[in-house]
């Protein structure tokens, strides 16, 4: 097993990632921007050490400064988490040229599946079926138009380096080409360093299903069945579940077996996944993602597979624990997304500091969290704070508890998409497992901020109560707080605080 | 002391401001609270981390967080959402009403930007009314174009910001008015 | 299924209960003390209903106050959680006698394995093995002292109504027979309202193993597994886990036969456990709790079932979801009572207010809590504050899972066991599985309050650091805490506080 | 000002009471702290829920909660073990040492009742010498009986509870001198 591993991420992927080693007996070594000094990543390690100012370009982008830390603190590997250096073949190489371990695939396998237009000639060679589209970058909103034409509208552009749904967009009509041309390649620019873009048909109302994949040095390569992510907004994924509603035994060993295909056309190696849109029965291949999910924990609770620890596993050499026939799919689980964004304001961005945080508890149910009371929410990174899991015998038991679940969590300070994760977990197509990725559009319902379940008759009571108390009323008066804790031993005999030499009391 | 009280018993009086709506409350000293003469027997108790309150309203439970503003405002944070709520007392509320009847002038409605980023396209014009929804200005942050919509009809009175410009957090983009009155 | 329930205690157990009623939608009503007005059950349930002052006699213990809250919030169900009144067969009576469902076996069950010594009458009757001892209470310390000599020392004195270690007492010598019985009966006489105590066989080191039963009013009885409990303090179990690590199939089945025979013979419905005492390859009924457990959940762990589902769907007249061939067990689950005492000052109660909480997350970690910042720990009730639960594959993992998520959790202003759950962890005879009841007796050296792994030299520079902060030199600096989540509505168009009729602003 | 420090560079000096040991800690500007003349590259931070710390101590990273007593004194909570703390600015200590070496007496040493309850028994009588681990008085709270010990050696010298008495928490039950000095 590695002795050590620098955690080149932050936030909860980055305590995903230290939870996994710490269970291995793994040295944990973190880096952290200035924001960051006191955020639960760095809490949580073994050490910790300053990579650079609050920008990432300038701190977890910062190949040269991560592999600075790696030799300064003599780390023997490195888990890249998700997002910023996951995908980004020229860092696997600088860390594997630095003699370190890479915990994930090959440099080769990042840059032939990160390019997307490259990823789908290597897939159609492969025998996986692919969407229809280009597979070049597009030189200009002309050759786009062309290519749109010749595909049939409506098409979505693309980053060829992208992923996340950053530098993506749907186009019905051939006149909008140009202005959502310029919107792609600039966000595209913007999040990859990369403005390439390219057109695909865009399937009306599919299904996003993806496989879990995992391959090893020993030329093992093995699936750990599907999730489903059809519930997106901005192509970000919402609430994710393993397994997918839809999918009938046959169709999710076909669909297993397309990926398992893919992953061998690549020599995979480590935990990826394999993206499929699916409609009507058929399922084209959208992307290869070759590193770890966001929402790998469903595929984790129905699995009883640590993937992270699968990860660290592979890295070190060893063959798979569990072969496919071995691996179980043992009742549902429900993830949802908890980002710092008002849903009822049209997503945005919203910031604070966490001035409470309550997780839920009880069975089936677990919180991967990156906050703790006190952390500072900005806009430098990510907006996911936490991911809420659940897990029951079947979809209903899953859905029922992440409803209650979500009643539990209280995020205080910070707006959170909360609330409507909570009216989706009620919603009729939901929870006859209706889904497509236009779900949201489909129920704007879900974003009316009409009364909360409270009742506006409860919230008159507590905001007079509330007033009333201020005024000295004393209905709301604080409960003392001590905490100090109780000892017997005023002092001498188990004295509290013993003297030093030639100090006496 | 003149008391506003009508009955034998004391009570204090206030004007609850919340979701839209106008509620005249009276409190009790046992524990007895009218919203619009409607009588509830309720509970208001610290609960839990800093702001946490538990609340009972006739038996039902409702877990909140609450945090004090100026003069009577209070955010009430409840079921994931956040409740904004104005609490005057009723002799004060009516001055203001009255003040109000009397010639009480709007202000400027103004949209601000919700965070620091770069501002990468305006979508109305100067006299332009929009309605409920339509995008207003579009933001970068977070690598991510954030689009500010419209919650309500208004008139686009003055725009404040133009593509390619970074702005502020706070920084006012765009002022409007009443849609009728140019 | 059930309509409403009212709960009838406090605590993590009436959250947990609060937390099933929630998923299978019954309405959930809550008691609460004075001082546990706003205590987390309070909080988490649909009703609350105040009962009475600080001491249980007067509150949770009240059954005409419980009964007059269920008549007034119409409710149709009592659960009494475990403790209390949850072994109270005039409870249960008086809550069927109002005609509402008591969440339990009957009275007469209760009653029969109430009695101590009434529960080894029937037990030796329905052939399962016995520890040798008296099935009559003692009349003075005279007849005990002939008991004993009969059995042979060293003996144990118990309370027939007890349970919990209250009201017991090891013996080895024939001298010390009346200081012991005194003080039996004093604690006995204050717990249970009831002095009789009775003499058995003291086994040297056994280990505590018992089997968790399930039987319906179909006349269906399973039993889902057994849970070691060996290691104790003042007979408190402190350590649970499932499976047992000692028990082979073959020992496994005979035990669960034996459990399935005495639940048989007293008629049992809902959920119950049947608590052997292990040694050298025998097995000794030692008593039958009519009540779930606190260490339920690592058998919900390794079984996938809520047996708290279970005890609603039987109250309700459901038939047992599972019979016995179908009740998994899969991998290990271990829990630890995280409690308010101080191991290192021989586990003195410590009180206070929770000033921080942080609750441990990720894979196979489990908190069943029923306190949050802010809550007032006192002297009122049980020192349990929460119970940490992990899983994995194997008791290794499970082990290594524990002490990770031990590490994580942070309970801020009262002592807690937590350090010396973190050293069990680590203790070779606790990891090779060699445990007994004496086990912490035979380990003085977790008890040893030395240096804590941060080191002493870290601990220097902390309280340095600190000091030299607060004298103005800004290295500790408060993060600005601002708390006011961002609008871009300044005011009017989408204004905050809409203004009231005859408003304007 | 009369600075103490005696190298070109300005740091502070204090002397930290810890677990039993006493420490001279230098700390410069720059973030280095020398504990007895080790020296060491550190950094805290607020971090966490409100009494929450990291500490950064050669890259080696340490969660605390800590919060402060009366004239240096600090309660440092780590790995779920509550660790007191004593910090004196070096000047400071010097004068206490200095008067404690002149005459300085010990304070009597006393066993108070951890929490309200019943003593139900006394196992020592005035004038006993206890040994560590040794029962002092046994208390009943929450149904259960607890046993108070002597964490260390000591005489008694005041026995101030009896059997079924009802005591507060904090009252005095027991006074302790030095073992060897009756």
């Amino acid at each position: 097993m590695l002795e050590s591993v620098l955690v080149a991420n932050r936030g909860e992927i980055a305590l995903r990632v230290i939870r996994a080693a710490r269970e291995l007996g793994i040295r944990t070594v973190a880096v952290f921007s200035e924001p960051d000094r006191g955020a639960p990543h760095v809490l949580h390690a073994d050490e910790a050490y300053p990579i650079g100012p609050a920008p990432a370009a300038e701190s977890y982008l910062n190949i040269a400064g991560l592999l600075e830390v790696a030799r300064r603190a003599n780390a023997r590997a490195v888990h890249p988490g998700y997002g910023f250096l996951a995908e980004r073949a020229d860092f696997a190489e600088a860390v594997t040229d630095a003699g370190l371990v890479f915990v994930g695939p090959s440099a080769a396998t990042i840059r032939a599946m990160g390019d997307k237009t490259e990823a789908r000639r290597r897939m159609e060679a492969a025998g996986v079926p692919v969407v229809p589209g280009t597979t070049t970058p597009l030189a200009s909103a002309d050759e786009a138009r062309r290519a749109a034409g010749a595909t049939g509208f409506p098409v979505v552009l693309k980053a060829s380096a992208g992923g996340g749904g950053k530098g993506m967009r749907v186009v019905r009509r051939a006149k909008d080409i140009p202005g959502a041309l310029a919107g792609a390649v600039r966000e595209a620019e913007a999040a990859f360093g990369d403005g390439s873009v390219y057109v695909e048909r865009y399937l009306e109302r599919p299904r996003h299903i993806e496989v879990q994949l995992f391959g090893d040095t020993h030329g093992n390569v093995v699936h750990l069945h599907e999730r489903e992510c059809s519930i997106q907004r901005r192509h970000q994924k919402l609430v994710e579940e393993a397994p997918s509603a839809l999918l009938d035994p046959a169709e999710r060993r076909r669909m297993g077996e397309a990926a398992v295909r893919a992953a061998r056309a690549v020599d995979y190696v480590g935990a990826g996944t394999v993206e499929f849109l699916h409609r009507d029965g058929e399922f084209f291949f959208l992307e290869m993602n070759t590193r770890l999910q966001v929402e790998h924990p469903v595929t984790e609770m129905v699995t009883s597979v640590d993937l992270v620890e699968w990860q660290f596993r592979v890295a070190s050499g060893e063959a798979l624990p569990l072969r496919r026939r071995g691996i179980p799919l043992e009742g549902h689980a429900i993830e949802c997304r908890i980002t710092s964004e008002s849903p009822f304001e049209g997503f945005l961005p919203a910031t604070g500091v966490v001035s409470e945080l309550e997780v839920p508890g009880g069975p089936g149910v677990r919180w991967d969290g990156g906050i703790a009371a006190g952390t500072e929410v900005g806009l430098h990174y990510d907006p996911l704070l936490g991911k809420l899991i659940t897990h029951g015998a079947d979809r209903g038991v899953a859905v029922r508890r992440m409803r209650r679940a979500l009643g539990e969590l209280r995020i205080g300070g910070v707006s959170t998409g909360t609330p409507l994760l909570a009216r989706i977990m009620e919603e009729p197509d939901f929870l006859a497992g209706r889904l497509s990725t236009a779900y949201l559009e489909e129920h704007p319902e879900l974003f009316a901020a009409d009364v909360p379940a409270a009742g506006r008759e409860a919230l008159v009571v507590a905001a007079a109560l509330l007033e009333h108390g201020r005024r000295g009323n004393g209905t709301a008066s604080r409960i003392r707080r001590t905490g100090r804790p109780l000892s017997p031993w005023a002092h001498g005999v188990g004295t509290a605080v013993p003297p030093g030499p030639g100090e006496r009391r | 002391m003149s008391s506003p009280a009508k009955g034998p018993r004391r009570v204090a009086r206030y004007v609850v401001s919340l979701l839209g709506e106008r509620c005249e409350v009276e409190v009790g000293r046992d524990g007895r609270v009218a919203v619009e003469g409607r009588e509830h027997e309720a509970s208001l108790a610290a609960a839990g981390p800093p702001h946490g309150h538990s609340l009972l309203v006739d038996g039902s439970s409702f877990a909140l967080l609450a945090r004090r503003g100026h003069g009577g405002e209070w955010r009430l944070e409840v079921d994931g959402r956040t409740i904004p709520a104005r609490v005057l007392d009723a002799r004060r509320a009516r001055v203001r009403e009255l003040s109000a009847a009397a010639g009480g002038r709007a202000e400027v409605a103004s949209l601000r930007a919700p965070m620091p980023g770069l501002v990468v396209g305006v979508a109305v014009d100067e006299g332009e009314v929009v309605e409920a929804g339509d995008t207003v200005l579009i933001v970068e942050a977070m690598k991510m174009e954030n689009e500010l919509r419209a919650p309500g009809a208004a008139r686009v009175t003055r725009v404040l910001a133009a593509p390619g410009e970074a702005v502020e957090k706070g920084q006012v983009l765009v002022e409007f008015g009443e849609p009728e009155t140019p």
